[in-house]
Protein backbone atom coordinates (compact mmCIF):
# COMPACT_ATOMS: atom_id res chain seq x y z
CA UNK A 1 0.00 0.00 0.00
CA UNK A 2 2.95 2.16 0.31
CA UNK A 3 5.15 3.93 -2.04
CA UNK A 4 8.06 6.00 -1.72
CA UNK A 5 10.68 6.83 -4.70
CA UNK A 6 13.04 8.79 -5.56
CA UNK A 7 13.09 10.71 -8.58
CA UNK A 8 14.64 14.47 -10.57
CA UNK A 9 12.10 16.72 -10.37
CA UNK A 10 12.61 19.66 -13.19
CA UNK A 11 14.57 21.56 -10.74
CA UNK A 12 16.99 18.46 -11.14
CA UNK A 13 16.85 17.48 -7.06
CA UNK A 14 15.22 14.49 -6.16
CA UNK A 15 11.79 14.50 -5.33
CA UNK A 16 9.56 12.27 -2.47
CA UNK A 17 6.36 11.02 -3.30
CA UNK A 18 4.30 8.88 -1.13
CA UNK A 19 1.13 7.42 -2.00
CA UNK A 20 -1.03 5.35 0.81
CA UNK A 21 -4.69 3.61 0.74
CA UNK A 22 -6.17 3.42 4.14
CA UNK A 23 -8.84 0.84 5.24
CA UNK A 24 -9.21 3.08 8.29
CA UNK A 25 -9.83 6.31 9.15
CA UNK A 26 -7.24 9.09 9.38
CA UNK A 27 -6.86 12.55 10.15
CA UNK A 28 -5.91 14.16 6.87
CA UNK A 29 -4.33 17.29 8.79
CA UNK A 30 -2.56 15.72 11.50
CA UNK A 31 -1.35 13.45 8.88
CA UNK A 32 0.18 16.24 6.89
CA UNK A 33 1.72 17.40 10.55
CA UNK A 34 3.36 13.68 11.28
CA UNK A 35 5.04 14.30 7.47
CA UNK A 36 6.52 17.83 7.83
CA UNK A 37 7.72 16.42 11.65
CA UNK A 38 9.07 13.81 9.60
CA UNK A 39 11.81 15.83 8.67
CA UNK A 40 10.95 15.28 5.09
CA UNK A 41 10.46 18.87 4.33
CA UNK A 42 13.17 21.14 4.12
CA UNK A 43 13.95 24.78 4.07
CA UNK A 44 13.61 24.75 0.22
CA UNK A 45 9.85 24.64 0.19
CA UNK A 46 8.12 27.86 0.49
CA UNK A 47 4.65 27.14 -0.82
CA UNK A 48 2.49 24.03 0.91
CA UNK A 49 -0.93 23.29 -0.97
CA UNK A 50 -3.68 20.84 0.71
CA UNK A 51 -6.36 19.54 -0.60
CA UNK A 52 -8.85 17.73 1.36
CA UNK A 53 -11.87 16.03 0.72
CA UNK A 54 -14.02 14.96 3.50
CA UNK A 55 -17.57 12.91 3.42
CA UNK A 56 -20.44 15.33 3.38
CA UNK A 57 -23.72 14.67 5.18
CA UNK A 58 -25.90 15.64 1.83
CA UNK A 59 -25.37 15.20 -1.93
CA UNK A 60 -27.15 15.91 -4.87
CA UNK A 61 -30.24 16.94 -2.58
CA UNK A 62 -30.17 14.05 -0.29
CA UNK A 63 -29.04 13.43 3.46
CA UNK A 64 -26.30 10.54 3.48
CA UNK A 65 -25.14 8.10 6.09
CA UNK A 66 -22.42 6.81 5.26
CA UNK A 67 -20.66 5.11 2.34
CA UNK A 68 -18.45 2.35 0.98
CA UNK A 69 -15.53 3.26 -1.04
CA UNK A 70 -14.08 0.48 -3.48
CA UNK A 71 -11.02 0.32 -5.20
CA UNK A 72 -9.45 -1.69 -7.52
CA UNK A 73 -6.63 -3.07 -5.77
CA UNK A 74 -2.91 -2.93 -7.65
CA UNK A 75 -4.59 -0.72 -10.15
CA UNK A 76 -5.77 2.56 -8.12
CA UNK A 77 -2.16 2.75 -6.47
CA UNK A 78 -0.59 2.13 -9.90
CA UNK A 79 -2.80 4.77 -11.01
CA UNK A 80 -2.48 7.39 -7.85
CA UNK A 81 1.34 6.99 -8.36
CA UNK A 82 0.88 7.92 -12.26
CA UNK A 83 -0.66 11.10 -11.54
CA UNK A 84 1.44 11.77 -8.94
CA UNK A 85 4.35 11.26 -11.25
CA UNK A 86 2.89 13.08 -14.20
CA UNK A 87 2.45 16.55 -11.80
CA UNK A 88 5.51 16.18 -11.04
CA UNK A 89 6.90 16.49 -14.18
CA UNK A 90 4.78 19.44 -14.98
CA UNK A 91 5.80 21.43 -12.15
CA UNK A 92 8.46 22.13 -9.51
CA UNK A 93 7.70 20.57 -6.57
CA UNK A 94 10.03 18.72 -4.40
CA UNK A 95 7.36 16.71 -2.20
CA UNK A 96 4.00 14.48 -2.99
CA UNK A 97 1.68 13.26 -0.48
CA UNK A 98 -1.73 11.46 -1.77
CA UNK A 99 -3.59 9.52 0.75
CA UNK A 100 -7.32 7.87 -0.03
CA UNK A 101 -9.51 6.09 2.22
CA UNK A 102 -11.33 2.83 1.11
CA UNK A 103 -13.67 0.68 2.55
CA UNK A 104 -16.68 1.55 4.75
CA UNK A 105 -16.68 6.06 5.60
CA UNK A 106 -19.00 7.85 7.97
CA UNK A 107 -20.06 11.11 7.36
CA UNK A 108 -17.25 13.78 8.70
CA UNK A 109 -14.11 11.60 8.34
CA UNK A 110 -11.71 12.20 5.33
CA UNK A 111 -11.28 11.04 2.23
CA UNK A 112 -9.11 11.97 0.41
CA UNK A 113 -5.78 14.27 1.55
CA UNK A 114 -3.60 15.81 -1.35
CA UNK A 115 -0.51 17.74 -0.64
CA UNK A 116 2.17 19.35 -2.58
CA UNK A 117 5.07 21.14 -1.65
CA UNK A 118 7.16 23.49 -3.83
CA UNK A 119 9.55 26.88 -3.95
CA UNK A 120 6.73 28.88 -5.46
CA UNK A 121 3.38 28.92 -5.32
CA UNK A 122 2.01 28.46 -8.18
CA UNK A 123 4.13 25.37 -8.62
CA UNK A 124 2.48 23.64 -5.45
CA UNK A 125 -1.45 24.79 -6.13
CA UNK A 126 -0.86 24.08 -9.87
CA UNK A 127 -0.31 20.46 -9.02
CA UNK A 128 -2.37 19.77 -6.11
CA UNK A 129 -5.00 20.88 -8.12
CA UNK A 130 -4.21 18.69 -10.94
CA UNK A 131 -4.20 15.40 -8.93
CA UNK A 132 -7.09 15.89 -7.27
CA UNK A 133 -8.98 16.35 -10.86
CA UNK A 134 -7.49 13.51 -12.06
CA UNK A 135 -8.32 11.49 -9.17
CA UNK A 136 -11.72 12.40 -9.18
CA UNK A 137 -12.27 11.86 -12.89
CA UNK A 138 -10.26 8.75 -13.85
CA UNK A 139 -8.56 7.01 -10.25
CA UNK A 140 -10.48 3.66 -10.08
CA UNK A 141 -13.08 4.10 -7.14
CA UNK A 142 -15.92 3.44 -6.70
CA UNK A 143 -18.41 5.31 -4.15
CA UNK A 144 -22.10 3.79 -2.91
CA UNK A 145 -23.73 6.18 -0.62
CA UNK A 146 -26.32 4.65 2.14
CA UNK A 147 -29.75 6.84 1.68
CA UNK A 148 -33.44 6.53 3.70
CA UNK A 149 -34.32 4.41 0.72
CA UNK A 150 -31.13 2.15 1.07
CA UNK A 151 -28.26 2.02 -0.74
CA UNK A 152 -26.91 3.88 -4.51
CA UNK A 153 -24.28 3.83 -6.37
CA UNK A 154 -22.95 7.50 -7.35
CA UNK A 155 -22.74 7.17 -10.88
CA UNK A 156 -20.77 10.30 -11.84
CA UNK A 157 -18.28 13.07 -9.76
CA UNK A 158 -19.96 16.31 -9.80
CA UNK A 159 -17.15 18.64 -12.09
CA UNK A 160 -16.40 20.45 -8.59
CA UNK A 161 -16.94 23.97 -10.77
CA UNK A 162 -20.31 24.74 -11.14
CA UNK A 163 -22.28 26.59 -8.05
CA UNK A 164 -25.17 24.40 -9.02
CA UNK A 165 -23.54 20.58 -8.65
CA UNK B 1 -1.32 -19.94 -18.09
CA UNK B 2 -3.53 -20.37 -21.17
CA UNK B 3 -6.30 -18.32 -18.92
CA UNK B 4 -7.83 -14.93 -19.04
CA UNK B 5 -8.38 -13.52 -15.52
CA UNK B 6 -11.76 -11.47 -15.59
CA UNK B 7 -12.53 -8.92 -12.68
CA UNK B 8 -15.79 -6.98 -12.10
CA UNK B 9 -16.03 -3.59 -10.06
CA UNK B 10 -19.13 -1.87 -8.27
CA UNK B 11 -22.45 -1.83 -9.85
CA UNK B 12 -20.95 -4.50 -12.36
CA UNK B 13 -19.89 -6.39 -9.62
CA UNK B 14 -23.32 -6.51 -8.83
CA UNK B 15 -25.01 -7.16 -12.22
CA UNK B 16 -22.38 -10.29 -13.02
CA UNK B 17 -23.04 -11.28 -9.16
CA UNK B 18 -19.36 -12.05 -9.00
CA UNK B 19 -16.11 -10.08 -8.69
CA UNK B 20 -13.80 -12.25 -10.84
CA UNK B 21 -13.76 -15.18 -12.85
CA UNK B 22 -11.57 -16.67 -15.65
CA UNK B 23 -12.03 -18.18 -19.19
CA UNK B 24 -9.95 -20.13 -21.34
CA UNK B 25 -7.06 -18.18 -24.01
CA UNK B 26 -7.97 -18.38 -27.33
CA UNK B 27 -5.75 -17.01 -29.84
CA UNK B 28 -7.33 -14.01 -31.40
CA UNK B 29 -9.33 -13.95 -28.24
CA UNK B 30 -10.69 -9.86 -27.53
CA UNK B 31 -12.24 -7.74 -24.97
CA UNK B 32 -15.39 -7.59 -26.86
CA UNK B 33 -15.62 -11.30 -26.29
CA UNK B 34 -14.53 -11.84 -22.75
CA UNK B 35 -17.73 -9.35 -22.54
CA UNK B 36 -19.74 -11.54 -24.39
CA UNK B 37 -19.14 -14.76 -22.44
CA UNK B 38 -19.43 -12.64 -19.13
CA UNK B 39 -22.70 -11.04 -19.81
CA UNK B 40 -24.16 -12.65 -22.96
CA UNK B 41 -23.92 -9.33 -24.62
CA UNK B 42 -22.83 -8.68 -28.46
CA UNK B 43 -21.72 -4.73 -27.18
CA UNK B 44 -19.92 -3.61 -24.31
CA UNK B 45 -22.13 -0.36 -23.42
CA UNK B 46 -20.49 2.91 -24.34
CA UNK B 47 -20.19 3.99 -20.69
CA UNK B 48 -18.73 0.46 -19.43
CA UNK B 49 -14.62 0.96 -18.45
CA UNK B 50 -11.95 -1.59 -19.77
CA UNK B 51 -8.52 -2.19 -18.01
CA UNK B 52 -6.26 -4.99 -19.12
CA UNK B 53 -3.39 -5.72 -17.07
CA UNK B 54 -4.43 -2.50 -14.61
CA UNK B 55 -4.01 0.10 -17.66
CA UNK B 56 -6.80 1.67 -19.09
CA UNK B 57 -7.64 0.61 -23.08
CA UNK B 58 -9.89 1.71 -25.90
CA UNK B 59 -11.76 -0.33 -28.34
CA UNK B 60 -11.50 -3.57 -28.62
CA UNK B 61 -8.35 -5.03 -28.28
CA UNK B 62 -6.72 -8.40 -28.73
CA UNK B 63 -5.68 -9.83 -25.77
CA UNK B 64 -3.04 -12.58 -25.05
CA UNK B 65 -2.24 -15.91 -22.52
CA UNK B 66 -2.21 -14.45 -18.39
CA UNK B 67 -3.83 -10.96 -19.33
CA UNK B 68 -6.59 -9.73 -16.61
CA UNK B 69 -9.06 -7.90 -17.84
CA UNK B 70 -11.48 -5.52 -16.05
CA UNK B 71 -14.93 -3.74 -16.30
CA UNK B 72 -15.97 -1.10 -14.38
CA UNK B 73 -18.22 1.30 -14.22
CA UNK B 74 -17.02 5.76 -14.50
CA UNK B 75 -15.20 6.26 -11.03
CA UNK B 76 -15.98 8.80 -8.07
CA UNK B 77 -13.38 8.51 -6.11
CA UNK B 78 -11.90 11.59 -3.91
CA UNK C 1 -5.94 41.00 16.38
CA UNK C 2 -8.66 38.86 16.29
CA UNK C 3 -12.12 39.24 14.19
CA UNK C 4 -14.85 37.02 13.74
CA UNK C 5 -17.74 37.58 11.99
CA UNK C 6 -20.64 35.97 10.84
CA UNK C 7 -22.71 36.97 7.73
CA UNK C 8 -24.85 35.21 4.75
CA UNK C 9 -22.37 33.08 2.19
CA UNK C 10 -24.22 32.60 -1.72
CA UNK C 11 -25.60 29.39 -0.30
CA UNK C 12 -27.54 31.14 2.27
CA UNK C 13 -26.02 30.25 5.31
CA UNK C 14 -24.07 32.30 7.61
CA UNK C 15 -20.13 31.74 7.25
CA UNK C 16 -17.32 32.15 9.68
CA UNK C 17 -14.18 33.90 9.28
CA UNK C 18 -10.97 34.29 11.23
CA UNK C 19 -8.66 36.71 10.28
CA UNK C 20 -5.34 36.86 13.04
CA UNK C 21 -1.79 38.47 12.86
CA UNK C 22 0.84 36.88 14.66
CA UNK C 23 3.61 38.20 16.46
CA UNK C 24 5.15 34.95 17.49
CA UNK C 25 6.01 31.74 15.71
CA UNK C 26 2.85 29.21 14.72
CA UNK C 27 2.82 25.84 13.18
CA UNK C 28 -0.06 26.30 9.88
CA UNK C 29 -1.15 22.58 10.14
CA UNK C 30 -1.36 22.44 13.94
CA UNK C 31 -3.94 25.97 13.40
CA UNK C 32 -5.55 23.96 10.92
CA UNK C 33 -5.93 20.64 13.14
CA UNK C 34 -6.91 22.97 16.15
CA UNK C 35 -9.47 25.02 13.82
CA UNK C 36 -11.31 21.57 12.85
CA UNK C 37 -11.50 20.25 16.36
CA UNK C 38 -12.80 23.52 17.39
CA UNK C 39 -16.13 22.19 16.03
CA UNK C 40 -16.66 25.25 13.80
CA UNK C 41 -16.45 22.86 10.46
CA UNK C 42 -20.16 21.03 9.63
CA UNK C 43 -20.76 17.82 8.04
CA UNK C 44 -21.61 20.06 4.93
CA UNK C 45 -18.02 21.19 4.14
CA UNK C 46 -16.74 18.73 1.35
CA UNK C 47 -14.08 20.39 0.98
CA UNK C 48 -10.96 21.89 1.90
CA UNK C 49 -8.50 23.93 0.45
CA UNK C 50 -5.17 25.35 2.18
CA UNK C 51 -2.28 27.08 1.25
CA UNK C 52 0.69 27.36 3.84
CA UNK C 53 3.26 30.10 2.84
CA UNK C 54 6.66 29.28 4.93
CA UNK C 55 10.23 31.11 5.07
CA UNK C 56 12.43 29.80 2.53
CA UNK C 57 16.53 29.83 2.87
CA UNK C 58 17.05 31.45 -0.12
CA UNK C 59 15.33 34.31 -2.71
CA UNK C 60 16.88 35.39 -5.64
CA UNK C 61 19.68 33.46 -5.79
CA UNK C 62 21.10 34.50 -2.59
CA UNK C 63 20.72 32.45 1.20
CA UNK C 64 18.31 34.13 3.90
CA UNK C 65 19.28 33.83 7.13
CA UNK C 66 16.15 35.42 8.34
CA UNK C 67 13.42 38.52 7.96
CA UNK C 68 11.37 40.70 9.12
CA UNK C 69 8.19 41.49 8.22
CA UNK C 70 6.62 44.77 8.86
CA UNK C 71 2.93 45.80 8.68
CA UNK C 72 0.64 48.43 9.13
CA UNK C 73 -1.01 47.81 12.12
CA UNK C 74 -5.12 49.00 11.71
CA UNK C 75 -4.82 48.30 7.62
CA UNK C 76 -3.33 45.08 7.37
CA UNK C 77 -6.32 43.76 9.57
CA UNK C 78 -8.72 45.50 7.71
CA UNK C 79 -7.22 44.70 4.20
CA UNK C 80 -7.21 41.03 4.92
CA UNK C 81 -11.18 41.30 6.10
CA UNK C 82 -11.80 42.99 2.97
CA UNK C 83 -10.29 40.18 0.93
CA UNK C 84 -12.06 37.68 2.75
CA UNK C 85 -15.28 39.28 2.53
CA UNK C 86 -14.71 39.67 -1.39
CA UNK C 87 -13.98 35.38 -1.43
CA UNK C 88 -17.21 34.95 0.40
CA UNK C 89 -18.99 36.89 -1.93
CA UNK C 90 -17.62 35.14 -4.67
CA UNK C 91 -17.58 31.91 -4.24
CA UNK C 92 -19.57 29.31 -1.91
CA UNK C 93 -17.27 28.77 0.79
CA UNK C 94 -18.53 28.22 4.49
CA UNK C 95 -15.65 28.96 6.52
CA UNK C 96 -12.25 30.95 5.96
CA UNK C 97 -9.25 31.14 8.35
CA UNK C 98 -6.35 33.41 7.40
CA UNK C 99 -2.99 33.75 9.50
CA UNK C 100 -0.25 36.17 9.04
CA UNK C 101 2.83 36.56 10.87
CA UNK C 102 4.59 39.82 11.75
CA UNK C 103 8.02 40.92 13.09
CA UNK C 104 11.25 38.61 12.81
CA UNK C 105 10.93 35.53 11.20
CA UNK C 106 13.51 32.39 11.06
CA UNK C 107 13.90 29.90 8.21
CA UNK C 108 11.40 27.24 8.08
CA UNK C 109 8.88 29.10 10.33
CA UNK C 110 5.56 29.30 8.84
CA UNK C 111 4.58 32.80 7.13
CA UNK C 112 1.35 32.62 6.06
CA UNK C 113 -2.04 30.31 6.04
CA UNK C 114 -5.04 30.46 3.89
CA UNK C 115 -7.80 27.70 4.62
CA UNK C 116 -11.35 27.48 3.37
CA UNK C 117 -13.79 25.54 3.11
CA UNK C 118 -16.80 24.61 1.23
CA UNK C 119 -19.73 22.19 -0.16
CA UNK C 120 -17.46 21.94 -3.34
CA UNK C 121 -14.37 21.81 -4.15
CA UNK C 122 -14.21 24.34 -6.69
CA UNK C 123 -15.23 26.75 -4.34
CA UNK C 124 -12.55 25.87 -2.06
CA UNK C 125 -9.83 26.01 -4.45
CA UNK C 126 -10.59 28.83 -5.61
CA UNK C 127 -11.19 30.88 -2.75
CA UNK C 128 -8.12 29.99 -0.90
CA UNK C 129 -5.65 30.92 -4.59
CA UNK C 130 -7.74 34.85 -4.58
CA UNK C 131 -7.13 35.17 -1.09
CA UNK C 132 -3.59 34.03 -1.31
CA UNK C 133 -3.41 36.06 -4.36
CA UNK C 134 -4.48 39.59 -3.21
CA UNK C 135 -2.74 39.05 -0.21
CA UNK C 136 0.61 38.89 -1.78
CA UNK C 137 -0.33 41.44 -4.14
CA UNK C 138 -2.37 44.16 -2.34
CA UNK C 139 -1.72 43.44 1.52
CA UNK C 140 0.47 45.91 3.28
CA UNK C 141 3.20 43.67 4.52
CA UNK C 142 7.34 44.30 3.85
CA UNK C 143 9.80 42.16 4.03
CA UNK C 144 13.37 43.10 4.72
CA UNK C 145 16.30 39.67 4.40
CA UNK C 146 19.16 39.11 6.39
CA UNK C 147 21.46 38.16 3.80
CA UNK C 148 25.22 37.76 3.71
CA UNK C 149 26.80 41.61 3.31
CA UNK C 150 23.69 42.86 5.24
CA UNK C 151 20.00 43.59 5.26
CA UNK C 152 17.89 44.24 1.86
CA UNK C 153 14.09 45.17 1.52
CA UNK C 154 12.28 42.93 -0.50
CA UNK C 155 11.29 45.35 -3.62
CA UNK C 156 8.89 43.10 -5.25
CA UNK C 157 6.95 39.70 -4.75
CA UNK C 158 7.50 36.75 -7.31
CA UNK C 159 4.41 36.64 -9.47
CA UNK C 160 5.01 32.59 -8.05
CA UNK C 161 3.18 31.33 -11.30
CA UNK C 162 6.79 31.50 -13.51
CA UNK C 163 8.97 28.30 -13.43
CA UNK C 164 11.67 31.01 -13.90
CA UNK C 165 10.75 33.30 -10.39
CA UNK D 1 -8.41 68.16 15.18
CA UNK D 2 -6.63 70.20 13.24
CA UNK D 3 -3.38 68.29 12.24
CA UNK D 4 -2.61 65.33 9.66
CA UNK D 5 -1.52 62.18 11.04
CA UNK D 6 1.56 61.05 8.67
CA UNK D 7 3.06 57.78 8.30
CA UNK D 8 6.00 55.73 6.75
CA UNK D 9 6.41 52.56 6.63
CA UNK D 10 9.45 49.86 5.04
CA UNK D 11 12.12 51.35 2.92
CA UNK D 12 10.38 55.19 3.06
CA UNK D 13 10.76 54.54 6.74
CA UNK D 14 13.74 54.24 6.83
CA UNK D 15 14.56 57.62 4.36
CA UNK D 16 12.34 59.39 6.03
CA UNK D 17 13.96 58.72 9.13
CA UNK D 18 11.01 58.13 11.35
CA UNK D 19 7.82 56.23 11.27
CA UNK D 20 5.41 58.76 11.68
CA UNK D 21 4.75 62.72 12.11
CA UNK D 22 2.13 65.05 11.67
CA UNK D 23 1.36 68.52 10.48
CA UNK D 24 -1.23 71.20 10.65
CA UNK D 25 -4.08 70.53 8.74
CA UNK D 26 -5.11 73.60 6.34
CA UNK D 27 -8.11 73.80 3.73
CA UNK D 28 -7.44 72.24 0.16
CA UNK D 29 -4.06 70.71 1.94
CA UNK D 30 -3.49 67.32 -0.73
CA UNK D 31 -1.85 64.40 -0.52
CA UNK D 32 1.39 65.82 -2.75
CA UNK D 33 1.66 68.82 -0.37
CA UNK D 34 2.23 66.03 2.45
CA UNK D 35 4.50 64.82 0.56
CA UNK D 36 6.71 67.49 -0.12
CA UNK D 37 6.82 68.96 3.59
CA UNK D 38 8.18 65.60 4.24
CA UNK D 39 10.78 65.12 1.85
CA UNK D 40 11.36 67.97 -0.01
CA UNK D 41 10.20 66.27 -3.23
CA UNK D 42 7.56 68.22 -5.32
CA UNK D 43 6.24 65.01 -6.82
CA UNK D 44 5.15 61.42 -5.45
CA UNK D 45 7.45 59.06 -7.18
CA UNK D 46 5.42 56.80 -8.72
CA UNK D 47 6.27 53.29 -7.65
CA UNK D 48 5.00 55.22 -4.31
CA UNK D 49 1.71 53.56 -2.38
CA UNK D 50 -0.34 55.72 -0.78
CA UNK D 51 -3.25 55.03 2.08
CA UNK D 52 -5.46 57.94 3.38
CA UNK D 53 -7.01 56.80 6.22
CA UNK D 54 -5.94 53.11 5.57
CA UNK D 55 -7.93 53.21 2.23
CA UNK D 56 -5.70 53.29 -0.96
CA UNK D 57 -5.69 55.84 -2.61
CA UNK D 58 -4.99 56.93 -6.59
CA UNK D 59 -4.26 60.44 -7.88
CA UNK D 60 -3.51 63.26 -5.42
CA UNK D 61 -6.87 63.76 -3.58
CA UNK D 62 -7.31 66.69 -1.01
CA UNK D 63 -7.44 65.87 2.41
CA UNK D 64 -9.76 66.62 5.46
CA UNK D 65 -8.83 67.42 9.12
CA UNK D 66 -8.04 64.55 11.33
CA UNK D 67 -7.26 62.35 8.40
CA UNK D 68 -4.06 59.49 8.50
CA UNK D 69 -1.36 59.43 5.38
CA UNK D 70 0.62 56.80 4.98
CA UNK D 71 3.10 56.25 2.21
CA UNK D 72 4.93 52.83 2.05
CA UNK D 73 6.36 50.93 -0.68
CA UNK D 74 5.23 48.39 -3.18
CA UNK D 75 4.12 45.47 -0.33
CA UNK D 76 5.73 42.41 -0.15
CA UNK D 77 3.65 40.22 2.21
CA UNK D 78 2.72 36.38 2.17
Amino acid sequence: MKSLSSRPSREGEPAVMRVELRPAPFDAVAEVRDYRASGGISGKSGATSIFIGTMRDFNEGEEVRNMTLEHYPGMTEKHLEEICKQAENRWAVHDILVLHRTGDIEVGEDIVLVATWAAHRGDAIDATRFIIEDLKHRAPFWKKEAVSEGERWVDRNTSGYLSAD
Amino acid sequence: MSIIKVKFFARIREEMGRAEDQLDFRHGLKVSDVWNWASGDDEIPEAMLVAVNMEHVKGDPELKEGDEVAFFPPVTGG
